[in-house]
């Protein structure tokens, strides 16, 4: 293959490459290279593979059968007028340069007879390797690019959470309340004064039902209203011991005309007693 | 461009979009006009088609957005669980004085305490429906007796108040820290 | 709890979430114990129910997460003037090698690429948080492996490296023109 001794001149430039007598004077249709911009062209290639693999593409020969004269050459035409333009060249390139020069040369030698694992070592495999390997990756990188991707081709769904419409109100367990209590207790060293068992505390619960009954009944019922058959026997008796509680606590009356009449009982509202205390 | 269509695109905007979406952002995304009446027939079509779904087409002040309805938060707050409020230390001895020796006046909880009651800490407690005003002792000012409600004894899960943890043995262990000390 | 108010609370949370929800996350929501098999047959019935809809439910490399449909994309496009960054093809080759090559070091794709790594490149990958260190290499300088992220399947809106797009297999009419020879 001849390399440029039959090319045309270029029109307006020198050609930076010549691949298998063609001129690169044209810069890849693909990439976008304003004309006389060397520096611009070096950006588009991503290095020596991506520029020899331009190369081997454009003039569509076989990959895995490279004719290192020809791409030698051209690979070095166009470094040189990069390097004439005084342009900054990556040392891959020189390094690649190298490469070339050197497969070119043992492409020259005879080869070696058949190796050990009954193969003659082509000199361009490791190069032709390389290449195919890059090529591969670089068309991963550009499938990867078409992947639909969030917040590029889709979006993801997030609708509002307005936390404040969910007030978590604390917790509270028995045991806080025991704990607390017992903090109470500690404090106001009044364990004399506070034995308070299970039945006392039932008595002491009764005695709310009962201020709320006669709360909403306006604070006046009759005797027998208050007692339900279903509270069962257990259930009357601590209910009685708490109206009993109530009265001694001055916070209800319990009156009947003269006997035999109806009992009444209703919210304590007559004058304080004298050296009545607070409980 | 079917009014369906156009629907269709709403909703997906809205559900995507990060900030409430203004109906000139919405009107944007279409080639042909959109008169503001079409829109808003179609954003109240879109809050009717979701009324039944677990998330609602609001209007904010700065526009429109998709929002979780409040009756599903309580599940996702367990995909984030924060730490639970806790109450005050006065707070809780403040319902426990009315827990175990109801009714019980504020006077009665200071004397108690042997501080002011704070206000607030009654306030909160019956906001929350645990304590309420079950009558007035018959003294000077006629105090207001406090009690528990069932809802404290539903949300403590507890029968009765005879379930509370009994004091007797509280007061044991007391004097046996007493003893101790 | 009815499976329909199941499917309910999966919905909302779906929808709500910042990020996939795995199916672990899923079943915090409930207090009962919520099978594998059945959360399985409610999220595909969630995503039966969605199929005529803007927004699709996905299974993804971390959970399930809605997004909007494909085709939705020109107009929800306008809603963002400004362009998602495009990626050089430096980033691009960078990735794909540490995709379909992980786990990598510099060195590697120095190797592949024919050119030094530059640090940026690394960076930004990292930062978009598709890429990470996961271990180094027993060689001098113990270099450090990278691999591709969670993140970044979820992303592409892919369940796990599987369905990457194939890569073309040259090495194998390596392999036969060698044969050949």
């Amino acid at each position: 293959m001849n390399a440029a001794v039959d090319a045309p001149q270029a029109t307006l430039f020198e050609p930076v490459a010549l691949i298998y007598g063609q001129p690169l004077e044209h810069m890849p249709q693909d990439l976008y290279i304003p004309p006389d911009a060397l520096a611009i062209m070096l950006d588009a290639f991503e290095g020596p593979l991506d520029l020899l693999l331009y190369l081997i593409r454009k003039a569509n020969v076989d990959i895995l059968d490279i004719p290192m004269a020809p791409l030698t050459r051209q690979y070095l035409d166009y470094i040189e007028s990069m390097r004439s333009s005084n342009l900054e060249l990556a040392a891959d390139y020189l390094v690649m340069a190298a490469m070339l020069i050197e497969i070119k040369s043992r492409m020259l030698l005879p080869r070696p007879k058949l190796g050990a694992d009954g193969e003659a070592e082509d000199p361009r495999a490791e190069l032709v390797r390389r290449l195919m390997e890059y090529e591969q990756m670089k068309i991963a990188g550009q499938k990867l690019n078409e992947q639909p991707q969030a917040g590029r081709e889709f979006f993801w769904v997030e609708t509002l959470v307005e936390k404040s419409l969910y007030v978590r109100l604390p917790e509270v367990s028995p045991d806080d309340l025991k704990a607390a209590w017992m903090a109470v207790l500690r404090q106001a060293n009044l364990k004399q004064h506070h034995k308070i068992g299970r039945e006392e505390l039932s008595v002491r619960e009764h005695m709310g039902i009962i201020l709320r009954h006669l709360q909403e009944r306006g604070g006046f019922v009759q005797f027998e209203t208050l007692f339900a058959a279903e509270m069962g026997i257990p259930g009357l008796v601590v209910h009685f011991l708490a109206m009993l509680e109530l009265a001694r606590e001055k916070l209800i009356e319990i009156t009947q005309s003269e006997a035999f009449q109806p009992i009444y009982v209703r919210v304590h509202s007559g004058g304080t007693e004298p050296g009545q205390e607070d409980s | 461009m079917e009014p369906s269509q156009v629907k269709k695109i709403l909703e997906a905007a809205l559900l995507a979009a990060r900030e409430p979406l203004t109906t000139h952002d919405m009107k944007k995304m279409f080639d042909e006009e959109l008169s503001s009446d079409t829109l808003r027939k179609l954003l109240d079509e879109l809050r009717e088609d979701w009324t039944a779904r677990p998330v609602e087409l609001i209007q904010l002040a700065s526009g429109w957005r998709f929002r979780t309805r409040a009756e599903y938060l309580p599940y996702l707050e367990r995909l984030n669980p924060e730490k639970p409020p806790k109450y005050s230390r006065a707070m809780l001895e403040t319902l426990a004085i009315i827990a175990y020796r109801q009714p019980v006046t504020r006077g009665d909880i200071e004397e108690i305490r042997g501080v002011v009651v704070n206000a607030n800490v009654v306030r909160t407690l019956e906001e929350r429906g645990w304590i309420d005003v079950v009558g007035h002792r018959d003294t000077p000012g006629r105090p207001a007796l406090l009690a528990t409600t069932k809802q404290f004894l539903d949300d403590l899960g507890l029968r009765s108040l005879s379930e509370l943890p009994p004091i007797e043995q509280i007061s044991q262990t007391l004097e046996l820290n007493h003893e101790n000390q």
